[in-house]
């Protein structure tokens, strides 16, 4: 593909006072394309994706955005250049209710039409919330929590989606739900998704590309097909 | 029957000076989840500023003028340079950093205007039962909750606001500046306690003026719920009224007591105050 | 435990004094709620002191007066009396303040054998010479204060109601014995105010239900003023007679100078919410200035003292205490002991800068015994309603002090190489 | 003096298990706390009798302030350190103290102290029960207000009934000093400042007690997850008002150490100013340790002292000076949290750290 | 091979909670058998938490019963749970932390203690062997689950898949007899399941177990009998085989079957 990839990561590398969580991680991801970032615990997803997003600064190494260099501006600035991030544990704000959370998705954007508009779309994608748009998000269950901050990452229009663990506390109907929609997202608006999974069958599932990170280092990045046909790498990283 | 208009009157205006300090303490709890115990001494130095700027003027709006602007700087400046770096951290080190930034400009008030009382003018005329001063002193409260519900409930700012002051990192992710929001919240919180100042200091100042008033805002605040501003207002006025009675018809020295028996009256039925919301679901 | 009887200390000691100075220590309230006004008693006194040092000292000997701060809290009363005591190894104490504070003190310096003269404060238990030898009261009573208030009332407004005023500790209590010895009948209503809350309304609006025309107010002069200021707002307008604690016009202008264009007269601002108010006292006030003592501590204060604030009443207050003092010290002889302070305390004639007898016999602490009815007058002079009455603070006559001889300050010989 | 700190309660320092011949300090752990801290109280003491004997008569006066204060913010350490109920009202328990002890030996002066002490004790406890049952359902600013309210409204208790608590000028009395057999040996002062340091440290050592073991434990736990704490065993409700109840009873007998110490009980000693300067001392201290408490009561008692002395030194302007103390403690507690979150103890333990790898 | 015992330890019968106008559990009913596993599944909201939370006494249903060994509990709270000798863990680590690993566990073991609160408050009586053994037993439940090595340490510097080893420790140091796990798997990686699995089939034969999860692996692996939530009603309840071919759980729960993946 000739074409400029819509993320590129180079070296980058983040320390947690003397232990270092990421340690020269390069990737890049074509627009609309899905990528799966595979590990066991304490690999550095998570880290990887709050390096990303600007909420973890980065010790060294570049983040490219659309070729636009994105690595030291501050976290905030992120959603304008078109980058979410649903955090691990979705980092619902349970104090307001549904829909203010949603609304706060998509505040930076200037077009109140065009903010409705998503609001509908998110709640079309998540029934569940919609009975349940005036309750404090404290209410929530796990799950539902999980679907609102979704729902509040896409409220943003982003044109890349980090996600840090979505399935978790899902049920296995809504997980799949998940994947699907962000196949159909990935369809619809060229949607670009880093997907980070513990679950690396359903994540390569949807993935056209796998990273395995291994004590903060890329130790394979691969077609995801071609990862889930190699069982001794299969074996050797993701257990299964 | 007129003693009992009295107390009232003398209870509704003193209980609006509760209620914007009270006020002022809720905006910042909301905005940063901290109990500012330097209110009254950003409050004092605005009043002290407003007092310098009306000498030398002559005037009492621009002092007036002047103690808002000087509230709105203190407090995005304590806000900036003294809770930042505290900020995610137990609320006791807020509470303890806001205790010493008390004790440092009631220190410094000392030290600038002295220890000594300064007679110090009312907005407008302070003669009558209910006098144009106390008048101003209700609707320029009132005015100010209104205002600030307002802002909270239904503009992008205040909800930017609540979210950064909720879950920081969250909001950073949906684009909140949350460092400025945080100033904002201290920002306007101190400009309401200004506000709360010129209303409690006259007739005087000294550097201690505020302690009483500010005990009986907490109070106040917490009776009616830290989470709305409609709750300091209702708490300031309740607390007003009650503490006008008691002291009326059983005696002065009753009034703190009888401050701590509304608190414990009114925390034991709804332990999050008059106006809390049910409380969050934990487990 | 039990009370203990200390042995009496040996009094014939110079501690504190050197060859070039002598040391006198002193508590006061400089900072927190209860320090404005009083600050200005310390700077009167340390004026007067340097004043005397820079002209002949007390028999060729400075004074180094030594004030620390304890906020009115008499645990840290406790703490810097010991601190001047043990450490600044004071030669005595002038004029430590505040009832509930130097009432913790005074069995410690007595048993320490320090001299504690001219204690701040009207309460009555200064007066003891059996209980504390050593102890002397200054100020004027509130018991006898009041009794001679009652009377004048009595005398002069004899169908009028009245109502008392007052702050609630011994101050209120005190006052309140004296008052009704004479005025129990015409009592109205009795309010008193707690002087950590500066809300007099409810208090001001109960004084005018009951219709009291005549207000005793036994206040601090912040409180008398926010009485004024209450009063006038919701227009009642009583006769309001202070005690002198309460009176100090000079503090009460200043308090009130913002409030007096309200009262719709441009030309004598302040001086119109105050006009009429009668009070007590028994010292000369800053206002009277052809007072010859008036005229010297006003220069001493323009010279010496570490305040760009004007003069009070308070101030003169410090000075009267520091000027006594050094008379005394000057006639406790060449090579003071505190014995000798003693002594000279006790032979002194101290008729000079106040304006009622002083007493300070071996069995009589009392300090000032009376006090003399002035009126407030806008723009003038203070007018005296009733010249010096002395009493004491039971049950016991009132009579006319005479005439009190007031020599002027330099007959008066309270400094020099002796 | 030895560590009466708990070493659980922080995750520093841990020794990792496993390391090779047990040093010290890790055979000194090991004893049972029975054993370990009446050790090191009693060399506390032994080291605070040591002391008094250089220095001179405010010195064991200061001293003894540092006991009482030491053994009241230990109190609060307990309750906000440990249980994580922050109360602004400790100076209200402090005031009870205060009272009984000037009561009891007003009304009752044939009662030796020791049995003034429990009474006052109990007194506290009771008083304990009612504020820790009443505001067992509060949390955070909800519970501080109500605790600053109790701080505020009770010393006006004196007010209202003046003939028995003296009103606003308090109580005096004069306590017993030194035995007669000891009279020239040992001062007054002395005798007294060392009877509050005893008082004190058998509290401490209970205090150390109780948070080391099982309570501690289940107060630590409800501190940092009510929910998940219940959930455990423990039960919420009445670990909190234990928590007060022990806290108002070492408050309450740090107030009685007061009264006997300076031989007074005023209400305005007990001012709200005094629970937010013990809340102050607690934190400045180090939040957690036993031996916060030390360094905050020391800081409460002298860092005033040293203000003082910094502006006489200065010959500043009256206005300057007057304020200057106050600002001084102010300053010293933004700088002390600011910088070290764990307080002055803290400091001096990362102090030590970096002299022991400099070596 | 499920043991059929007769009486059940713990019993809902009917219980329906509301909050304002959302009916949350409807009716349900559920028993758990000492030694055998039960799983609780069901789409997000369907109320297992809620009904975890009825069971521990933290909510009281509007209506119906629970009942622990026949004795039906009435005003329970969640701090009795450890006596009856129920313990829970929430959905979430809930790991307390500011205390170490080790003294998380030995505040689940507390209620082993025999000295009462005398000897809690002087250190006196039974206060150190209590510590003693208290300590013994914490540390042998972290051997037991392998977090041993972490005894020491603070939850928050522990590895994810520790942390929540240190979770279940707490959660059965006390022996108890029924235990409920909310979302026991949630974020564990692939080995740190089988781990799980193994463990909450060796608690099967010890003690009853109540076991909230999303993983269908896990869950069918482990459960000897399962109930589905849905919107608050038991849609279906049986072994593990029927829940799988159950047409109205494949439809409200577990979607189409695995096979219809994509082309990825
Ligand atoms: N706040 C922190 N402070 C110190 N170390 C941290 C912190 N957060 C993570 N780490 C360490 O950084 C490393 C990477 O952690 P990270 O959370 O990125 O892993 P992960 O792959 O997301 O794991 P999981 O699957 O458990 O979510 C781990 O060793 C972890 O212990
Ligand atoms: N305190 C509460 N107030 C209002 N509604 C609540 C409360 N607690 C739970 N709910 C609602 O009750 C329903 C059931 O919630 P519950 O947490 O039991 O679901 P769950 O089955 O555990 O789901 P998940 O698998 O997503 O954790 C949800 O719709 C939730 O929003
Ligand atoms: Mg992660
Ligand atoms: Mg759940």
């Amino acid at each position: 593909m000739a074409e400029r990839p819509m993320l590129s990561v180079e070296g980058l590398t983040a320390c947690y006072g003397a232990v270092t969580a990421l340690n020269g991680v390069s990737m890049s991801v074509p627009r609309g394309g899905i990528c799966a970032v595979l590990g066991a615990n304490g690999a550095g997803k998570t880290t990887l994706l709050r390096t990303l997003s600007g909420l973890k600064r980065a010790e060294s190494g570049r983040v490219l955005l659309d070729g636009a260099d994105i690595t030291r501006l501050p976290a905030e600035r992120h959603v304008r250049h078109g980058l979410a991030h649903v955090p691990e544990g979705g980092g619902v704000i349970a104090e307001l209710t549904v829909e203010e959370n949603l609304r706060l998705g998509g505040l930076w954007r200037a077009g109140r039409r065009d903010r409705a508009r998503s609001a509908a779309e998110v709640l079309e994608l998540f029934p569940p919330l919609r009975e349940r748009v005036s309750r404090p998000a404290a209410t929530l269950s796990g799950g539902e929590r999980q679907m609102l901050a979704l729902g509040r990452a896409l409220m943003a229009r982003p044109r890349v989606l980090l996600l840090d663990e979505p399935s978790l506390g899902l049920a296995p109907l809504v997980t799949r739900q998940i994947m699907r929609m962000l196949l159909d997202l990935r369809a619809e608006r060229e949607l670009t998704v880093v997907l980070v999974e513990q679950n690396a069958r359903s994540a390569l599932s949807v993935s056209d590309h796998g990273l395995v990170l291994n004590q903060g280092e890329v130790a394979m990045a691969e077609d995801a097909g071609r990862l889930l046909a190699d069982d001794r790498m299969r074996h050797a990283y993701l257990g299964f | 029957m007129d003693h009992f208009i009295d107390l009232t009157l003398s209870g509704l205006s003193a209980g609006a000076v509760y209620a914007a300090l009270a006020l002022s303490l809720v905006i910042i709890y909301q905005a940063t989840r901290v109990v500012n115990f330097a209110q009254p001494a950003l409050a004092l130095i605005s009043v002290y500023i407003a007092y310098t700027v009306s000498q030398a003027t002559g005037s009492y709006w621009l002092g007036f003028g002047a103690a808002l602007a000087t509230g709105l700087v203190l407090g995005a400046a304590t806000e900036r340079l003294l809770i930042r770096p505290v900020h995610g951290r137990s609320p006791l080190s807020a509470i303890i950093v806001t205790l010493g930034l008390l004790l440092v400009l009631q220190g410094l008030a000392g030290m600038i205007w002295s220890n000594e009382p300064h007679s110090f003018s009312y907005p407008l005329g302070f003669r009558g039962r209910f006098s144009p001063s106390d008048w101003f002193a209700l609707a320029s409260v009132g005015g100010a909750a209104l205002l600030l519900f307002g802002l909270y409930r239904f503009t992008p700012l205040g909800l930017r606001m609540r979210a950064a002051a909720f879950r920081p990192e969250a909001a950073r992710l949906s684009g909140v500046r949350v460092g400025l929001m945080l100033t904002t919240g201290w920002a306007i919180a101190s400009v309401i306690g200004a506000l709360a100042g010129m209303l409690a200091a006259p007739p005087f100042i000294f550097p201690n003026v505020l302690d009483a008033v500010f005990i009986y805002a907490i109070a106040a605040a917490v009776v009616g719920g830290l989470e709305n501003p409609f709750g300091a207002l209702a708490g300031g006025v309740l607390l007003g009224l009650c503490l006008s009675y008691v002291s009326g018809y059983a005696g002065p020295e009753l009034t703190t007591l009888a401050a701590l028996a509304v608190l414990v009256l009114v925390l034991s039925i709804r332990p999050d105050g008059l106006f809390s919301r049910p409380t969050a679901r934990k487990v | 435990g039990e009370v203990q009887e200390g042995a009496a200390a040996d009094l014939d000691v110079s501690t504190g004094v050197t060859d070039s100075s002598i040391k006198i220590g002193s508590h006061q309230p400089l900072t927190g709620p209860a320090a404005p006004g009083y600050s200005q008693i310390s700077i009167g006194a340390q004026a007067v002191f340097d004043y005397v040092n820079d002209n002949g000292g007390v028999n060729g000997r400075e004074i180094d007066y030594v004030v620390k701060d304890d906020a009115y809290d008499p645990a840290r009363t406790i703490e810097v009396t010991r601190e001047l005591v043990h450490n600044d190894e004071i030669f005595a104490m002038l004029g430590g303040l505040g009832t509930p504070t130097h009432s913790k003190v005074v069995d410690f310096l007595d048993k320490e054998g320090v001299p504690d003269l001219f204690v701040s404060s009207g309460a009555l238990m200064w007066n003891q010479p059996d209980k504390y030898p050593l102890t002397y009261g200054f100020q004027v009573d509130y018991t006898k204060e009041a009794k001679i208030q009652g009377q004048y009332i009595a005398e002069n407004l004899p169908d009028a109601k009245v109502g008392y005023l007052h702050q609630n500790d011994d101050v209120g209590a005190d006052s309140e014995a004296g008052l009704e010895q004479y005025i129990a009948e015409q009592r109205v209503a009795v309010e008193s105010y707690d002087s950590g809350n500066t809300d007099l309304g409810p208090q001001i609006a109960a004084l005018k239900e009951e219709g009291a025309e005549v207000v005793v107010c036994s206040c601090i002069p912040a409180f008398t003023a926010l009485a004024i200021l209450e009063s006038a707002s919701i227009g009642y307008d009583p006769q309001f007679v202070v005690s002198t604690i309460g009176a100090d016009t000079a503090t009460l202008k200043g308090l009130l100078s913002e409030f007096a264009a309200e009262a719709g007269n441009e030309d004598l601002p302040v001086e119109e919410l105050l006009d009429g108010m009668i009070y007590t006292g028994y010292l000369p006030a800053v206002t009277q200035e052809e007072d010859p003592w008036i005229g010297l501590y006003a220069g001493i204060y323009d010279e010496y003292a570490d305040s760009d604030r004007p003069m009070t009443n308070t101030t003169v207050y410090g000075m009267v205490q520091a000027t006594l003092m050094s008379k005394a010290l000057m006639a406790a002889g060449e090579d003071p002991t505190r014995q000798s302070l003693i002594d000279a305390v006790h032979g002194q004639d101290w008729s000079g800068p106040g304006l009622v007898p002083f007493a300070s016999s071996e069995d009589d602490h009392g300090g000032y015994s009376g006090a003399l009815v002035m009126e407030f007058r806008a723009g003038k002079e203070p007018e005296t309603l009733q010249e010096a009455r002395v009493t004491d603070n039971a049950g016991g006559e009132i009579t006319e002090a005479g005439d009190v001889e007031r020599p002027s300050p330099e007959e008066f010989g309270f400094h020099g190489e002796g | 003096m030895v560590s009466l700190r708990n070493h659980a309660s922080t995750g520093r320092g841990a020794p990792a298990p496993g390391s090779a011949a047990p040093s010290l300090a890790d055979r000194w752990r090991a004893l049972p706390a029975l054993v370990r801290f009446p050790l090191a109280a009693a060399a506390a003491f032994a080291a605070v009798v040591a002391l008094m004997g250089v220095t001179g008569p405010t010195g064991d006066l200061r001293i003894g302030s540092v006991g009482y204060y030491m053994l009241a913010i230990a109190g609060l350490q307990l309750l906000i350190g440990y249980s994580g109920q922050i109360s602004l009202g400790h100076g209200a328990f402090m005031f009870i103290g205060a009272y009984t002890m000037a009561l009891l030996v007003l009304n009752q002066p044939a009662l030796p102290l020791w049995l003034n002490m429990v009474i006052t004790v109990v007194l506290s406890c009771a008083a304990g029960v009612l504020v820790g049952a009443a505001t067992a359902r509060l949390h955070g600013p909800y519970l501080a207000g109500a605790t600053l309210a109790l701080a505020v409204g009770l010393p006006s208790l004196t007010v209202r009934f003046p003939e028995l608590l003296g009103g606003s000028n308090g109580l005096a009395f004069s306590t017993r000093g030194a035995p007669a057999a000891l009279a020239g040996v040992v001062t007054d002062t002395q005798w007294q400042s060392a009877a509050v340091w005893l008082t004190t440290l058998v509290c401490l050592v209970v205090l150390a007690t109780i948070s080391a073991g099982r309570l501690g434990r289940r107060m630590r736990a409800l501190r940092d997850d009510e929910a998940a704490a219940g959930l455990a065993g423990v039960p919420v409700g009445r670990t909190k008002v234990i928590a007060f109840v022990v806290s108002a009873g070492a408050g309450g007998l740090a107030g009685a150490c007061q009264a006997y110490l300076l031989g007074t009980a005023t209400p305005s000693s007990f001012t709200v100013t005094l629970s937010l300067s013990l809340l102050a001392a607690l934190v400045l201290g180090g939040l957690g340790s036993m031996w916060g408490a030390f360094f905050g009561a020391v800081a409460l008692v002298y860092v005033e002292v040293w203000g003082e002395e910094l502006a006489h030194a200065l010959s500043l302007d009256t206005d300057v000076a007057n304020n200057l103390p106050i600002v001084f403690f102010g300053v010293l507690l933004i700088v002390v949290v600011l910088v070290w979150p764990h307080g002055l103890h803290g400091m001096l333990r990362s102090l030590a750290g970096l002299v022991r790898r400099g070596r | 091979m499920r043991p059929t015992t007769p009486d059940p330890l713990l019993t809902a019968e009917g219980v329906t909670v509301r909050f304002g106008g959302l009916t949350a559990l409807n009716d349900v009913g559920l028993s758990v058998a000492p030694g055998s596993v039960v799983g609780l599944i069901g789409p997000n909201g369907a109320g297992k938490t809620t009904l975890f939370n009825v069971v521990s006494g933290v909510l009281r249903p509007q209506s119906g019963s629970v009942s622990w060994k026949g004795r039906r509990l009435r005003r329970h709270r969640p701090h009795h749970l450890a006596d009856l000798g129920i313990a829970r863990t929430l959905q979430g680590l809930n790991l307390f932390p500011g205390l170490s690993a080790l003294d998380n566990v030995m505040v689940g073991a507390d209620r082993l203690c025999r000295g009462g609160a005398f000897a809690m408050l002087t250190g006196l009586g039974r206060y150190h062997s209590d510590e003693r053994r208290l300590r013994e037993r914490a540390m042998a439940a972290l051997a037991e689950f392998g977090a041993a090595h972490a005894a020491r340490a603070m939850p928050g510097t522990l590895p994810f898949g520790v942390q929540k080893r240190v979770a279940l420790a707490r959660a059965v140091v006390a022996e108890p007899e029924l235990l409920l796990l909310d979302e026991p798997a949630g974020g564990l990686s692939g080995e740190d399941m089988a781990a799980l699995a193994a463990a909450v089939k060796s608690f099967g034969s010890r003690m009853g177990v109540l076991l909230v999860e999303h993983h269908m692996d896990l869950v069918m692996d482990v459960c000897d009998h399962i109930v589905v939530l849905d919107f608050g009603e038991v849609i279906a309840a049986g072994p593990p085989e029927r829940i799988r071919s159950d047409p109205a759980v494949a439809e409200a729960y577990l979607g189409e079957p695995e096979e219809a993946g994509t082309d990825g």
